[in-house]
């Protein structure tokens, strides 16, 4: 077991050497092969999967675990920037998420892109992100997180444009990534504010910068030296980061764009994985964090927002991927608020239960729309479940679990949940609840569209392959029972609370508040089940007539809002136009003829003081000669005047 | 009143700048030219004079006033070949025409 | 040890070019590009040889060399001026990136060049004589005499291989930089005769006026000469508003003079700026910091934000470069070891990438006649390795981590964000970098802007037949890839060689 | 004899400023000519003054006759009816040529009257010397040309070499430049 602990730099590392593999490979042409470049990409996440499988039963036994090395990276007088790893209990269980489903992503990816002409390009991408993704899990410092937080950024940039001859797609890669750049233009400044107000504390104390371990009391430092103002605003800026990786209001608009990538793409990078990395980053700033309780209020609220607008949205879209993408807005938000209300272990459980969950629903969307040649909206599927019964179910198990109706997402949401309930923030509270319904009633929404009743495409329907439903049923097993696992109910045979597990990290206790909250969470989401079936199940819908007809028109402006997204891109795209780009224009503008003009004009009034001069010039060499016999002249006076006086 | 250096000078000086003056103010080219040989004309009679009354045992100034005459001889030579070369493509000796050196 | 000689290094170049250029030698195209090109391959590994050779701990000229013509004088014994040369910590990477672009230019000139080949190769040979004269001379009037050298081959390269209004572009080159260095050639003689009148000698060694001051200048002058350089270097840096020859010049120059140009001779500014506003001047660069770090933040973000707009290709990319440089001023201004390794680092990152930007421009307008946006798009499909080196090179230019951009910004960053070489101004250094950093969104805006435009997206019918990298152009860029990609992951490896020098430096004058 | 000669000088004087005066303003290029020539000879009386007989016949031969047949051919070559009307050009520069004449006139008789030694710190700029006794007796009996031709032939021997291929070149060259171009092969 030691083994694993100590070469835990294998597990980034062979995915870094897969990709330097498939790169030198394709580019020079050493093979055809496609299974290559798969068995150069599952191989090395298979090692790290065994690796992240030990070490997490090392966590578990030896739940005091906290390895660290580093390596010295960039070295200039008193900066001193390292590389290395780090394994706790948060980055053991970061470890198996990740490598556990990008495996099975990678295996069903097999399949969905076994037709496409950049095969090998995009098993490179992948093998990348998860190189990146992976050693900003292991990362032992701010900095390195940094490193890796804007590699997956690029990753997931390169992901995005895959099919980069999509203007669409094209669009969205280069939004994404600007919008991460925001949030790592935030982090990196929170960054250097921190390390600039704690400075004299790690460069006398300690041999690595901004390492985690001892942010806490570099925390305390740096609100003592800088106050807490000034304190808040690097704590918000240090917030910027998660906020746009993880996709939280304002800066969520990339989200639903990046579905132009290719779905397993969006099922590992924009569900399970990387936009899961800020909440991660908040969990491994924490001790920053906590000092302050403005910042925590802001990012509760943050998060609050950002579960309940997105939830919103959701309702109305009807493009598949769409809906699973706000779906995966709303979770994220309630990660944060389980975050900046202090719910630590459980925001953190919801991070694992929905990683698996979340995956398995975007790879069952993949084989959907994979099976119907592309075709995306729900509006033109229906009755799916008799022809790919196993995607069905899988899915099924997904929307279970993600409505809390008692599969893994319960679990993890039932702690937000209590967490919210016995600290008495009744108003957040309240929005998580009616969020919680909304969910509930978007995803069945989803389920029903997609599976039951007729089916109302024309597309060619061919069956999903081998290679793609396994990775989906094994999938549904941590889905449906990995929140039961860390339950804390399974105390007798060894296996703790997920609480207790993430205490060694950050010393937090989870909250229970009795059995009121799971009854009524309950409730909430059998009431919402009952709404999307009475809509849009055809075995419930005698009842829609009845009831809903005259509700529709009455909510159009609702309506309205929320089929376009509350206007959140609009209001971006005007802040571009309008602003951003009318002063780059002006600039531009002011650099040509203004700075521009100014230079040219001095040339230009050379040159007309030499045309001027040429006016002598007349070319008649009489009028040469006589000039400079009267200069000549002229001379010999002012001289003779010299010498006179 | 002794006839001395002085008065050859001056009579030096005023052909001299009758000579300026007429290359200054002439039209025809060839005027232009009378004028430089009366420019020369007029250092010809100051070497002379010179020659006369600071140097007879040497007489250099007489010698430099040979070879003047010599390169003034070559100088019209060349002057008038050019002259009659350029009369040949603008058919005209005033030197209003020629303004090729203009800016 | 023997053979390595700063002369045969500087001055081999010239005369290789006077081979060339001489009648007796053949004028074939090929035979031309392909002695020029080895030529140069073999000065990169001479100049390599010099590097492996460095002894980087020690402070101070090595290799040193001084040239006497006749006798056992110096070159110009009454006025101290000598033909003397040496390298230390950031020359001799200076030195190195130098050879090494010269020959990626000649290997990238092939299809770019079409007429007068002798002349050409010839140029840019001359070329690197002054480069690498301006880098290792260890005398002012000798970096002078260099400095103005560099210029005629510049401005024929421009003016005759290049496109456009390439006599405007060449001639407001010229003037602009010569404008400059008038100044500094002020400077340079204010600082010979301070010399003179406190000690009785004339010199323009750089080593005594650097280290042997021990006599006060007035704080006028000193003010004087530190801006009469300041002006010299600020047009080559450039620095906004002096900028604006620079958009001109690369538009209309060839490929691989807008390689060179780039990639080499803007960090001549940078150069200037260290060796001589700061290691010879340190009491006037601490007062005088905070128009570095204004300068520079204007410089990044202003020249960001016109980029943003540009519509032709090469047009953005020159932008780009001046964003670019005003790195390396803020680094400067923070007066820290930190915040000047960066400012060193960022010369030579921006060096390797700006030429690879340029090359990539050219291998574009090569095929498609054309630089501007609105003409291109989706060439991603036809030409994928055009596609890959540049989406490299573009993630290198705004500072993906692991590659070489990255390491320079975040030098930059930390140093200046943890100097205090504003105090006492109106804004702190934390705000001006907060704004500074700014410029990491706009820049990723830019360049994916520019590979969304370029090579994503929908392709017009015409480019169909577009082809994809000759192994030429395949060749360079992936020379080029290899350090962007190796001191991207390993700064050590180029930071090393000059710390102990900025470290000495530093020290000056902190004390 | 010194009145005779200041007479004279005088005369000669006389005629020189008027001729050349003439061959200036004179509107008919011939009737400049003309005067020039009466310029040249008179001259050549004020070189027999100033006794360089050698030179007054140079002169004569040279200027007199050489140049003047020079001028009238190529009068003959070039000048057609409208140029006869060429006179003096009415132009600014003409005033300007009146003033620089002028102060130019007055500079140079400052110089020549000694009112610059004031201030030249050389009073004796002009230093006029007696010659020898032996330069008298030559000059009386074989006049100025044993000099000329001594000094020609020993110490100006270089330059008196030259200055006949300065001629012979100008021969050439002149007769080059004034040929009628041929017209080139298509």
């Amino acid at each position: 077991m030691e083994f694993f602990i100590n070469n835990v730099w294998v597990i980034p590392a062979l995915p870094l050497w897969g990709f330097l593999l498939i790169l030198f490979g394709r580019a020079f042409n050493f093979y055809q092969n496609k299974y290559i470049s798969l068995a150069l990409t599952v191989g090395s996440t298979f090692i790290g999967f065994i690796f992240s499988i030990f070490i997490l039963l090392y966590c578990i036994n030896n739940p005091e675990t906290n390895t660290r090395y580093n390596i010295l990276w960039l070295d200039a007088g008193n900066l001193k920037f390292s590389v290395g790893w780090l394994v706790d209990n948060l980055a053991a269980m970061m470890l198996v998420v990740v490598t556990s489903i990008s495996l099975l992503i990678q295996i069903y990816s097999h399949g969905y892109m076994e037709q496409d002409k950049g095969y090998h390009r995009f098993f490179a991408y992948l093998v990348l992100f998860n190189f990146s993704m992976l050693a900003l899990v292991l990362s032992t410092n701010l900095f390195q997180t940094y490193i890796f937080w804007e590699l997956v950024g690029v990753s997931s940039y390169l992901l995005i444009g895959f099919w980069f001859d999509r203007p669409s797609a094209a669009q969205a890669a280069k939004k994404a990534f600007i919008i991460n750049r925001i949030g790592d233009f935030g982090l990196l400044v929170g960054t250097l504010a921190l390390l600039f107000y704690s400075l004299n504390w790690w460069t006398s104390t300690q041999n690595v910068l901004l390492e985690f371990a001892t942010l806490g009391q570099a925390g305390s430092l740096a609100l003592a030296n800088a106050g807490p103002v000034l304190f808040g605003l690097l704590a918000i800026g240090l917030l910027l980061g998660p906020i746009a990786k993880s996709a939280q209001i304002p800066l969520h608009t990339w989200l639903a764009d990046a579905m132009e990538g290719p779905t397993p793409i969006s099922a590992l990078i924009h569900a399970a994985t990387m936009v899961a990395a800020g909440v991660y980053l908040i969990a491994r700033l924490y001790p920053v964090f906590e000092l302050s309780t403005q910042v925590m209020t802001i990012m509760a609220w943050v998060g609050a927002i950002t579960a309940f607008i997105p939830a919103t949205i959701a309702i109305t879209q009807t493009d598949i991927k769409k809906c699973l993408a706000y779906s995966t807005c709303s979770q994220l938000g309630y990660m944060v608020l389980a975050m900046g209300i202090g719910a630590y272990s459980a925001g953190l459980f919801h991070l694992m239960t929905h990683a698996y969950f979340k995956a398995m629903l975007f790879l069952c969307s993949g084989a959907v729309i994979h099976s119907l040649a592309d075709q995306q909206d729900m509006r033109y599927m229906g009755g799916l479940r008799k022809k790919m019964p196993t995607v069905a179910y899988t899915y099924l198990i997904g929307t279970l679990a993600i409505s809390g109706l008692l599969l893994s997402g319960f679990w993890s949401k039932e702690a937000i949940l209590s967490s919210l309930y016995t600290q008495g923030k009744g108003l957040l509270l309240v929005i998580a609840l009616i969020t919680a319904f909304m969910t509930t009633y978007y995803m069945f929404r989803s389920y029903f569209m997609t599976f039951e009743g007729e089916y109302r495409g024309k597309a060619h329907f061919h069956k999903p392959s081998k290679v793609m439903t396994v990775p989906l049923i094994v999938l549904a097993i941590p889905s449906a029972i990995i929140g039961f696992l860390f339950s804390g109910s399974l105390k007798s045979i060894g296996i703790e609370s997920f609480d207790r597990f993430v205490f060694n990290v950050h010393a937090i206790h989870g909250d229970h508040g009795g059995l009121f909250l799971p009854i009524c969470s309950l409730i909430i989401a059998l009431l919402g089940f009952l709404l999307a079936g009475v809509i849009y199940w055809d075995k419930l819908t005698s009842l829609y007539c009845s009831c809903f007809k005259n509700i529709q028109k009455q909510i159009t402006p609702l309506y309205k809002l929320s089929i376009n997204k509350w206007y959140f891109d609009d209001f971006n795209n005007l802040l571009i136009k309008y602003l951003i780009l009318p002063i780059s224009e002006f600039l531009s503008i002011f650099d040509k003829y203004v700075i521009d003009g100014l230079v040219n004009l001095c040339g230009l009034s050379t040159l007309y003081k030499g045309k001027a001069l040429s006016l002598l010039q007349n070319g008649n060499v009489q009028t040469y000669l006589v000039t400079a016999l009267l200069s000549f002249v002229a001379i010999i006076m002012v001289m003779i005047l010299i010498y006179i006086v | 009143m002794e006839l001395g250096l002085a008065h050859y000078l001056t009579l030096a000086a005023i052909l001299f700048c009758t000579g300026i003056l007429g290359l200054i103010i002439s039209r025809n080219i060839v005027k232009i030219l009378i004028s430089i040989e009366i420019l020369l004309n007029a250092v010809n009679i100051n070497f002379a004079a010179f020659a006369n009354f600071a140097d007879l045992d040497e007489a250099k100034g007489q010698i430099f006033a040979i070879f003047i005459m010599a390169i003034a001889a070559a100088e019209i030579a060349l002057g008038l070949a050019i002259l009659i070369a350029c009369y040949r493509n603008r058919h005209s000796v005033d030197i209003e025409d020629y303004t090729s050196l203009k800016g | 040890m023997e053979f390595l000689s700063l002369n045969i290094l500087i001055f081999a170049p010239l005369i290789v070019a006077g081979i060339i250029l001489s009648p007796l030698f053949p004028n074939d195209e090929i035979i031309v590009r392909r002695f020029a090109k080895g030529f140069a391959g073999l000065l990169f590994i001479y100049s390599i040889l010099f590097m492996i050779f460095f002894k980087p701990h020690e402070v101070g000229y090595q290799f040193k060399e001084n040239i006497k013509l006749f006798s056992d004088a110096n070159w110009i014994e009454p006025l101290g001026i000598s033909l003397s040369f040496g390298v230390d910590g950031i020359s001799i990477i200076l030195v190195v990136l130098t050879t090494f672009l010269v020959m990626l230019a000649l290997i990238a000139s092939k299809k770019a060049i079409t007429t007068k080949h002798k002349l050409y190769y010839s140029l840019i040979l001359v070329l690197t004589t002054a480069i690498l004269g301006m880098v290792t001379s260890r005398d002012l009037f000798l970096f002078f005499l260099f400095w103005e050298l560099e210029l005629i081959p510049m401005y024929f390269l421009i003016s005759i291989w290049g496109t456009g209004k390439k006599e405007y572009s060449a001639m407001k080159f010229f003037l602009y930089t010569f404008f400059g260095s008038l100044f500094m050639l002020a400077g340079i003689l204010a600082l010979n005769y301070f010399h003179v009148i406190n000690t009785g000698v004339s010199t323009f060694s750089i080593e005594t006026l650097t280290y042997s001051r021990h006599y006060d200048i007035p704080f006028m002058f000193e003010a004087l000469i530190f801006f009469g350089f300041f002006i010299a270097f600020a047009v080559k840096l450039p620095i906004v508003p002096l900028h604006t020859w620079l958009p001109n010049a690369h538009v209309d120059a060839p490929t691989p003079v807008s390689m060179l140009l780039a990639g080499i001779l803007l960090k001549m500014g940078g150069y200037g700026l260290i060796r001589f506003n700061t290691q010879m001047l340190p009491e006037m660069i601490k007062i005088f910091a905070p128009i570095l770090i204004v300068l520079g933040v204007i410089n990044i973000i202003y020249a960001a934000f016109v980029a943003l707009v540009q519509k032709d290709l090469k047009l953005l990319v020159a932008y780009s470069s001046i964003s670019h440089m005003g790195f390396v001023l803020l680094g400067l201004g923070a007066l820290n070891v930190a915040g000047i390794s960066g400012a060193m680092f960022q010369m030579i990152a921006h060096g390797l990438i700006s030429a690879g930007l340029f090359l990539v421009v050219g291998v574009i307008y090569l095929r498609t006649k054309t630089r501007t946006f609105s003409q291109l798009g989706g060439l991603g499909q036809v030409m994928p390795k055009a596609f890959y080196f540049t989406m490299l090179l573009a993630l290198a230019s705004l500072g993906l981590p692991l590659l070489i951009g990255f390491a320079a910004e975040v030098m930059i960053f930390y140093g200046a964000f943890t100097s205090d070489s504003l105090e006492g101004f109106v804004l702190s250094n934390q705000v001006m970098t907060g704004l500074a950093a700014i410029s990491i969104i706009i820049t990723a805006a830019y360049l994916l802007w520019m590979l969304q435009k370029v090579f994503m997206g929908n392709m017009f019918e015409k480019w169909q037949k577009t082809s994809d990298l000759t192994p030429h152009e395949a060749i360079a860029l992936t020379f080029l890839s290899i350090p962007i990609v190796l001191f991207g992951l390993y700064p050590e490896g180029i930071t090393s060689l000059f710390l102990p020098f900025v470290d000495n430096l530093v020290s000056h004058f902190t004390l | 004899m010194e009145v005779l000669q200041l007479l004279f000088f005088g005369m000669f004087a006389l005629v020189i400023v008027v001729s050349a005066l003439g061959a200036v303003f004179c509107k008919n290029i011939v009737h400049s000519i003309v005067s020039l020539v009466i310029t040249f000879l008179s001259i050549s009386g004020i070189f027999v003054l100033l006794n360089a007989d050698f030179l007054a016949i140079s002169q004569i031969i040279i200027y007199a006759v050489g140049i003047t047949i020079l001028l009238v051919f190529s009068i003959m070559f070039t000048t057609t009816k409208d140029d006869n009307n060429l006179w003096i050009a009415f132009k600014p520069r003409t005033l300007l040529a009146f003033v620089v004449a002028g102060s130019l006139f007055i500079l140079l008789m400052f110089n020549i009257t000694d009112k610059f030694t004031d201030f030249n710190k050389n009073p004796k700029l002009f230093i006029t010397k007696a010659p020898k006794e032996s330069t008298v007796k030559t000059l009386k009996e074989q006049g100025t040309t044993p000099i000329i031709g001594k000094q020609l032939l020993t110490t100006y021997v270089l330059p008196f070499e030259v200055l006949s291929i300065l001629l012979l070149g100008v021969v050439i060259g002149a007769a080059v430049i004034a040929k009628k171009e041929e017209i080139p092969p298509c």
